[in-house]
C-alpha cells in the first residue's frame, strides 16, 4: 500500500515537471550540459561549451524559436556519482529540456537509468564507450565510438602491407576497448598482434615500455592512450629512443594528436600517422567557416577539437530533431526524431542511426604535418559511413 | 642480455634522479622544518611555468630558465612564507594539511586562470635530446644530464645545508625556537630561508621534471603521492636518505615495467608499503 | 612472602654499551625505598625495565613471586606494578577526572567496552572522584590537565597510578621541575601513601630521601654501588666520592 | 562547579543532555523536506559523505591515527552493496549489514599493518593500500566493471514499502535514518569507557601502557568500527544512487573526506557531518558560480578556516563559547561527569 503510494507521488511530480510538453513559446528551452569544467581534462569542458556557444551564437541564442538556456554542471573528471546526481538534479531542480556534454563513459553509464526513468533526450558529445546508447533508450550519440575510430586504421594499416604490430594502450575501459577493436579488425584482414602492453593510467615515464617494445623490434606499433599528456610523454620516449630509426612504425587513434593538445606536444608528433573523425584542419567550406567563427569567437589560442564539433553538432542535431517534431520537447517523439537524422557537419557528412541512435559518419586517415608552422593532422585518406562495429558484430 | 639490464638499470636510475629532483624540496620543508607542506607540488609547478614561460614566450635558452626558476619560486616563497606559512609552524600536522591542500586547490585555479587547463609546451634544447653511446650502451642524453643534476643538487644541500652551521641552525630552529632565539639564532629568518630553499628547490624540480611527467595545472595533485613516497621511504630529514629512496623505487617500477608490464601500477604502492613496514622510520631516517 | 618485587641479573645493553649491569636487587613489601644516582646512572632506564617498555637483555623481574620478564608493559600493570614519569606524562586535553577514571576503568576491564556509557559505570567514577578528593585534586578535577599549575600535574601523575590500585608503585622523580617550595604538598600526598604499597622512587634530594626512605639503593654506571638505610649512605665514603663528583673513588 | 547539584535521575538527565540534539536531528529532515524537496539529493550526498566522515573522525579526531586511504572501506562496502544488488540481492538492509560486515573484515586485516607504524608511514601504508585495492578493483573489470563503473544494480523498496524514486525522497529519508542510527551508536561509543581509552590513546598513547591498556588491541578495535561506519557509508551511496563509481576507491575520496573532517573539527562528534555539509554545500554552490574555478574558493575556504578558525568550524565555535562563558573551561567532551562532586556530598 504504501509503497503504492509512494510510486504514485513520485510519479505525480514527475508529471508535474514533464507536463511541460506543450511549452508556452516564451518557454526557454533548457539544456543541461554535464561535462568537466576543472581539474585535470578542463580543456573537454572548455571545447564543449565553445562548441556550444559557437552553436546558439550562430543561431541568435535560439533553437526551434526558443530561448535556450544552458545549465552547466562540472564533474571534475571521471565523476559518475557526481555526474549521475546532477542528472538527477537538472532534471528534477533546474527541469531542463534535454542532457547532454558528457565526456566520460563512466558518466554517461550513470546517468542512463535516470534519463530513461525522466524520459529526457541525451545527446552525447564524446563519450565513446560503445554501449552507451544500449543502456537507454533515451541516448543518442555526436561522437564517437572508441571502436569506430580504432578498427578503420587496422584496415588502412592492412591495405599499406603492415602484416604486423605491436599494441600500446592505456589501461582503463576504452584503452581495452581500442585494443579489442583493432585486434580484432587487425586479425580478420590476416594481420597479426605480436605483443601488447596497457601502461597504467598514471604512468609518467614510458622508456622501460618504449625500450622494450625496441628490443622486440615488431614492423609497427599501434597505440591508443586518451587526449592529453599521455600521447606526448609516449612520443617523446619513442623519439629519444630513435624508434623510428629503427624503423618501426608508428600508429594511432587521433586522440594522440588531438588538436588541442598537438601543438603543445610538438615536433615529436611529426610523421605521426592517425585514424580520427576530426580534424580542425578538414579541408570542406562548412569546417573553413567554423574554424574561422571559432577563432572569431574564442580567439586564435585555442583551436576547435573534436570536443567542439561535437557539442557543435550536437546542439545542431537537438535543433534538427525539434525541426521534425515542430518544437515538441516530449521525449519518446525527440528521440524518434533524433533517429535517422542526417545533419552536414564541419567534420564531414553524419548520420544517427536510426536503428542504434549511434552515429554514422566518415572516418579519416591522417598524418601529423607543419603547415604555416603549425602541426595540423592533414587527411589523405578515408572510410565512409563508418557505424560501430561493435554493434555491427552483434 | 646485460645490456638490455643495463640499460633498464640505468633508465631506473634516471627516473629515480627525476623522482629525487622533484621531491627534494619536500624533503626540505617537511624533513627538516617539520611542516607538512603538500603545496610542495605547487611550488614545482610554478617552477615549471616559469621556465615554460621564459622559454615560450622570451626565448630564453633551458639551460639557463632552471636557476632563474630556482630563484622566482625562492623568492616568492618567501613572501608566502611571511605572510601565511610563518602562522602555521606552532600548529598540528593536520592544520598543516588542510592549509597546504587548500593553498593547492587555490593554485591550480590560479594557474588555469593564466594558462588555461591544457598541457603546456615542453622542448628540450637539441642538445640534451636523443642518446649517446656510453661504453657500448645507448643512454639518452637527457637522462644523463637528470642524473648529473640529481647528484649535484644531492651534494649540493648535503654539503650546503643539512652538514653546515646553518644546517644546525635549522635543526636548533626546530627542536626549541624558544632556546634557539636565545642562543642569538633568528629563528624566523632561518625558518623563511629553509623555506625558501626547499620551495627553490621544488622550482628547479619542477622546471626539470616537467621534461618527463609534461605540465598542466593538474601538476602539483597528479604527483602529490610520488613525492610523498620518495620522502617517506627515504626518511624525514635524510637528504641521502631520499636520493637512495627515489633510486630504489625508480629502478623497481623500471625493472618491472620491462619485464613484468602486466604487473602495473601495483609494483611502487606495494614496494613503499613493504619497505615502510620494514623500516617505518625510512630507509636512513633517524628514530624520532 | 614478603619480597614484592626481584631482579637477578638484570642488564640491558645497547650494542657494547652496557647501560644495566647484572642488577641483583629486592624490594620488601610495603617498602619506601629510594633509588639515587648521578645523572646518567641508568635510573629511569632500571625503571623502564620493570615496566617492560625497555626490554632487558639478560636477567629477570619477579613480581610477587611470579616471573614478569617477558610480559608486555600492559600485563604488568594488570599484576600490580604501575609507576610515574619523570617528565610528566599525562593527557593534555582530558580532565583529571576522565584520565584517573580511564585508570580505574582499565583496572576494572572496561576499556573495550563501547556500548555503555562511562556515566553508567557509577562505581569507576566514584572510585575516581574518591581518589582525587584524596589527593587533594577535587576541586581542579574538571579543569583540562593542560590548564594545570605544574605542581597538580605532579599529582596528577600519582593520582593516575594509584587509580590502578598497585601493589608495587615506581615514582620517576615524582618531584621533578616543581620549584622547591612548591613540593610540599606533592609529599604529603607520597607520604600519606597506603603502606601496603611497596614504593621505589628516584629522587635527587638526599633531604628528601632520608625523610621519606626506609632503605636507599646507589646506582652508578648501571650498577648498584651500595645500599642501606639512608643515614649509612650518606655516611658511605665511595657515594660521598660519586656525588662529589670525584670519581677516582672507586675507579 | 556546582557540587550542590542534585542527583538526577536517568532519565531527566537523558533529556536535559540530548534534548536539543534530538529536536535538531527531527528539524533537519522536516526542513529538508518542507523548504528545500529539491536538494533532496544534495542532502542524501551530504549524509552518506557525513557518516564517511563520522568514521574517520573515530580514527583522527579520537584515536588518533592517521589515514589517507579511508576510502578503501567507504568503496569496498558500495562495491560490497553493489554487487549483491546486480546478483540479485536487492534488499537494502541486510545489504548494508554485509557491507558493514565486509568492511569491518578489510579493517581487521589491515589493520595489523596499519597499526605497525606511526606518523608519516602511516599516513603512506593507508595511502598504500588504499591505491593498491583501488588498483585492483580497476583491473577486476570482470567484477566491478572498471572505471565505467558498476551498473545494473536493482534495490529493493526499502522495508518492502518504500522504492526509491527519481526525486530522492525515498533515498533521503533512508539515508537520513541510517546515518542517525549510526550517530547514536558513534555517540555511544565516544561516551563509553573504550571512547575515553581512544582519547587517551590519541593524547598520549606511552601513558596508556603504562596503565596497563593494551594499546594495540584498543587501536585495532577502533579501527574496526571505523571500517564498520565507512562501508555503511559507502553501501548507502550506491544503493541511493544505484551505482558504483570507482572512484569510491580513489586516493582523491580519502584525501576529501579528511579535509571534510578537519574543516568541520576533528575530535567533536559533529566534526564530521558540519564538515561535509560545508565542503559539499560550498563546492556545489562555487561550482554552479562557476564551473571553471570554483576550486579557488573552496581552496580559499580551507585556508581561511585554518587561519581563523583553527580546529575547524566547530573548534571556532568552541573557543568562542569558552571566551564568553569562561565557567565552561572544562572539556566539552562527554559523559564522564565534569566535576568529581557529582555524587554529591558522599566522597
Amino acid at each position: 500500500m504504501m509503497k503504492k503510494a509512494g510510486l504514485l507521488a513520485a510519479l505525480a511530480l514527475a508529471g508535474a515537471s514533464l507536463a511541460n510538453v506543450a511549452v508556452a513559446a516564451d518557454d526557454p528551452l533548457r539544456i543541461g550540459v554535464i561535462a568537466t569544467f576543472s581539474g585535470p581534462y578542463a580543456d573537454y569542458g572548455r571545447q564543449f561549451d565553445a562548441g556550444i556557444q559557437l552553436y546558439l551564437k550562430e543561431h541568435d541564442g535560439k533553437i526551434a524559436g526558443k530561448k535556450v538556456e544552458i545549465v552547466k554542471k562540472d564533474t571534475a573528471g571521471p565523476g559518475p556519482d557526481a555526474a549521475k546526481r546532477f542528472a538527477q538534479e537538472l532534471i528534477v531542480r533546474d527541469k531542463v529540456n534535454f542532457i547532454t556534454g558528457l565526456d566520460f563513459s563512466p558518466n554517461a553509464y550513470a546517468i542512463a537509468p535516470i534519463v530513461t526513468q525522466a524520459k529526457i533526450p541525451t545527446v552525447v558529445m564524446n563519450a565513446s564507450s560503445s554501449a552507451i546508447t544500449t543502456s537507454s533508450p533515451y541516448i543518442a550519440r555526436v561522437s564517437f565510438t572508441v571502436q569506430q575510430d580504432s578498427a578503420p586504421m587496422a584496415q588502412w594499416m592492412l591495405k599499406n602491407g603492415i602484416k604486423e604490430t605491436y599494441v600500446v594502450v592505456a589501461d582503463y575501459a576504452s584503452g581495452t576497448d581500442a585494443h579489442n577493436a583493432f585486434e580484432k579488425a587487425f586479425a580478420a584482414g590476416g594481420g597479426k598482434v605480436v605483443g601488447s602492453v596497457r601502461t597504467p593510467m598514471n604512468n609518467p615515464d614510458f622508456s622501460a615500455y618504449v625500450q622494450r617494445i625496441k628490443d622486440e623490434k615488431p614492423q609497427s606499433v599501434f597505440f591508443f592512450f586518451p587526449s592529453g599528456v599521455m600521447p606526448p610523454a609516449f612520443l617523446k620516449a619513442w623519439k629519444e629512443r630513435g624508434l623510428d630509426e629503427a624503423g618501426i612504425k608508428l600508429f594511432a587513434t587521433g586522440e594522440a594528436t588531438d588538436d588541442s593538445y598537438l601543438q603543445a606536444t610538438g615536433d615529436v608528433a611529426l610523421g605521426l600517422i592517425t585514424s580520427h573523425h576530426y580534424s580542425y584542419a578538414h579541408p570542406s567550406e562548412l569546417n573553413k567557416k567554423f574554424v574561422k567563427n571559432f577563432y572569431a569567437a574564442f580567439g586564435k589560442e585555442m583551436r576547435p577539437s573534436y570536443f567542439a564539433v561535437s557539442a557543435y553538432d550536437g546542439m545542431a542535431a537537438i535543433a534538427g530533431a525539434l525541426e521534425k517534431t515542430k518544437g515538441d520537447i516530449s521525449g519518446d517523439k525527440v528521440m524518434e526524431a533524433l533517429k535517422g537524422l542526417k545533419l552536414e557537419s564541419p567534420r564531414g557528412p553524419i548520420e544517427i542511426d536510426a536503428a542504434t541512435r549511434d552515429i554514422v559518419q566518415t572516418v579519416y586517415i591522417r598524418k601529423v604535418e607543419k603547415v604555416d608552422g603549425e602541426l595540423v593532422n592533414v587527411e589523405f585518406d578515408k572510410f565512409e559511413r563508418v557505424k560501430d562495429p561493435a554493434k555491427e558484430a552483434q | 642480455m646485460l645490456a638490455i639490464l643495463l640499460t633498464v638499470l640505468f633508465d631506473g636510475l634516471a627516473y629515480g634522479m627525476l623522482l629525487f629532483l622533484i621531491s627534494i624540496g619536500l624533503s626540505v620543508t617537511m624533513g627538516m622544518m617539520g611542516f607538512v607542506n603538500l603545496a610542495h607540488g605547487a611550488f614545482a609547478m610554478f617552477g615549471g611555468y616559469v621556465a615554460t614561460t621564459l622559454m615560450q614566450r622570451a626565448g630564453v635558452p633551458f639551460l639557463v630558465t632552471l636557476p632563474v626558476a630556482f630563484a622566482v619560486v625562492a623568492l616568492a616563497s618567501i613572501v608566502v612564507e611571511r605572510l601565511l606559512y610563518q602562522r602555521l609552524y606552532r600548529r598540528g600536522p593536520l592544520d598543516q594539511v588542510l592549509f597546504t591542500v587548500g593553498l593547492t586547490f587555490m593554485s591550480v585555479a590560479g594557474i588555469t586562470w593564466f594558462y588555461g587547463p591544457s598541457q603546456q609546451p615542453v622542448v628540450l634544447p637539441a642538445f640534451l635530446q636523443g642518446q649517446v653511446n656510453l661504453l657500448g650502451l645507448e643512454v639518452g642524453i637527457f637522462r644523463l644530464f637528470l642524473v648529473a643534476v640529481g647528484l649535484l643538487v644531492a651534494a649540493a644541500v648535503v654539503l650546503g645545508v643539512e652538514r653546515t652551521r646553518f644546517g644546525a641552525k635549522i635543526r636548533a630552529a626546530v627542536d626549541n625556537p624558544v632556546m634557539a632565539t636565545g642562543l642569538g639564532i633568528n629563528v624566523g629568518g632561518v625558518f623563511a630561508l629553509t623555506f625558501a630553499i626547499g620551495s627553490g628547490l621544488a622550482g628547479l624540480g619542477g622546471a626539470l621534471g616537467i621534461q618527463i611527467l609534461g605540465l598542466t595545472p593538474a601538476f602539483p595533485l597528479k604527483y602529490l603521492v610520488l613525492f610523498l613516497i620518495v620522502v617517506s621511504v627515504g626518511g624525514l630529514g635524510s637528504v641521502g636518505g631520499a636520493l637512495l629512496a627515489a633510486c630504489v623505487v625508480g629502478v623497481i617500477d623500471m625493472m618491472t615495467k620491462y619485464f613484468l608490464p602486466e604487473i602495473g601500477s601495483f609494483i611502487i604502492y606495494a614496494v613503499m608499503v613493504a619497505l615502510l613496514m620494514w623500516r617505518p622510520h625510512g630507509l636512513l631516517g633517524k628514530k624520532s | 612472602m614478603s619480597i614484592a618485587l626481584t631482579t637477578t641479573g638484570l642488564s640491558k645493553n645497547y650494542g657494547a654499551l652496557q647501560v644495566t649491569r647484572a642488577v641483583n636487587f629486592s624490594l620488601p613489601m610495603g617498602a619506601r625505598h629510594a633509588l639515587i644516582g648521578p645523572n646518567g646512572a641508568g635510573k629511569t632506564t632500571f625503571i623502564n625495565l620493570l615496566t617492560g617498555t625497555v626490554p632487558a637483555t639478560s636477567g629477570s623481574i619477579t613480581l610477587l613471586g611470579e616471573d614478569i620478564t617477558g610480559q608486555r608493559p600492559d600485563q604488568r600493570v594488570k599484576r600490580g606494578l604501575a609507576r610515574t614519569f619523570q617528565v610528566t606524562s599525562l593527557f593534555p586535553e582530558l580532565t583529571p577526572m576522565q584520565s584517573v577514571t580511564l585508570a580505574v576503568c582499565e583496572r576494572l576491564g572496561l576499556t573495550a567496552r563501547w556500548y555503555k556509557r562511562t556515566g553508567e559505570h557509577r562505581a569507576a567514577l566514584d572510585e575516581a572522584a574518591e581518589i582525587l578528593a584524596q589527593l587533594r585534586l577535587g576541586h581542579v578535577g574538571h579543569l583540562l590537565t593542560r590548564t594545570l599549575p605544574y605542581g597538580q600535574q605532579r599529582i596528577v601523575e600519582v593520582a593516575v597510578a594509584l587509580a590502578l590500585r598497585p601493589r608495587v608503585l615506581l615514582l620517576d622523580e615524582p618531584a621533578a621541575g616543581i620549584p622547591s617550595g612548591e613540593s610540599a604538598e606533592l609529599f604529603e600526598v607520597i607520604a600519606e601513601l597506603p603502606e601496603d604499597i611497596s614504593l621505589l622512587f628516584i629522587e635527587h634530594d638526599m633531604h628528601l630521601v632520608s625523610r621519606f626512605a626506609s632503605r636507599v639503593t646507589v646506582l652508578v654506571a648501571g650498577g648498584i654501588l651500595a645500599e642501606g638505610t639512608p643515614a649509612e649512605i650518606m655516611a658511605n665514603p665511595e657515594v660521598r666520592t660519586v656525588y662529589l663528583g670525584n670519581s677516582e673513588g672507586h675507579a | 562547579m556546582t557540587p550542590s547539584c542534585p542527583p538526577s535521575t536517568a532519565e531527566a538527565g537523558w533529556l536535559r543532555r540530548r534534548g536539543g540534539e534530538i529536536a535538531l536531528w527531527l528539524a533537519v529532515p522536516l526542513a529538508v523536506a518542507l523548504f528545500l524537496p529539491e536538494y533532496y539529493l544534495l542532502a542524501t550526498h551530504v549524509a552518506a559523505l557525513g557518516l564517511f566522515a563520522l568514521s574517520l573522525d573515530l580514527l583522527v579526531g579520537y584515536a588518533g591515527l592517521l589515514s589517507l586511504g579511508h576510502a578503501m572501506f567507504f568503496g569496498i562496502g558500495a562495491y560490497t552493496a553493489g554487487l549483491l544488488a546486480v546478483h540479485g540481492w536487492g534488499e537494502p538492509i541486510s545489504g548494508l549489514l554485509i557491507a558493514a560486515l565486509v568492511a569491518g573484515l578489510l579493517g581487521l586485516i589491515t589493520s595489523f599493518a596499519v597499526l605497525r607504524v606511526q606518523h608519516l608511514a602511516q599516513l603512506m601504508v593507508t595511502l598504500g593500500f588504499g591505491l593498491l585495492v583501488f588498483e585492483a578493483a580497476n583491473r577486476a573489470r570482470w567484477l566491478t566493471g572498471g572505471d565505467d563503473g558498476l551498473q545494473g544494480m536493482v534495490v529493493s523498496p526499502v522495508l518492502g514499502m518504500f522504492e526509491f524514486d527519481l526525486f530522492g525522497q525515498t533515498a533521503f529519508f533512508y539515508t537520513f535514518v541510517v546515518l542517525a542510527l549510526c550517530f547514536i551508536v558513534a555517540t555511544r561509543i565516544i561516551d563509553s569507557p573504550f571512547g575515553l581509552t581512544l582519547e587517551g590513546l590519541r593524547e598520549n598513547p606511552k601513558r596508556m601502557a603504562a596503565i596497563g591498556t593494551p594499546t594495540a588491541a584498543r587501536l585495532r578495535q577502533a579501527y574496526v568500527f571505523a571500517a564498520i561506519f565507512a562501508g555503511i557509508a559507502g553501501a548507502l551511496m550506491a544503493q541511493t544512487s544505484q551505482f558504483v563509481a570507482l572512484e569510491t576507491l580513489s586516493f582523491g575520496l580519502s584525501a576529501e573526506v579528511l579535509i571534510m573532517l578537519l574543516l568541520g573539527g576533528a575530535g567533536h562528534r559533529y566534526g564530521g557531518l558540519v564538515g561535509a555539509a560545508v565542503f559539499v554545500i560550498a563546492r556545489d554552490l562555487l561550482s554552479d558560480l562557476n564551473p571553471q574555478y570554483w576550486q579557488f574558493g573552496v581552496g580559499g575556504v580551507m585556508v581561511l578556516v585554518v587561519l581563523f578558525a583553527p580546529g575547524g568550524v566547530l573548534g571556532i565555535l568552541r573557543s568562542l563559547r569558552q571566551r564568553l562563558m569562561p565557567v565552561a573551561r572544562t572539556s566539552t567532551t562527554k559523559a564522564v561527569p565534569a566535576t568529581p562532586a557529582t555524587k554529591g556530598g558522599t566522597a
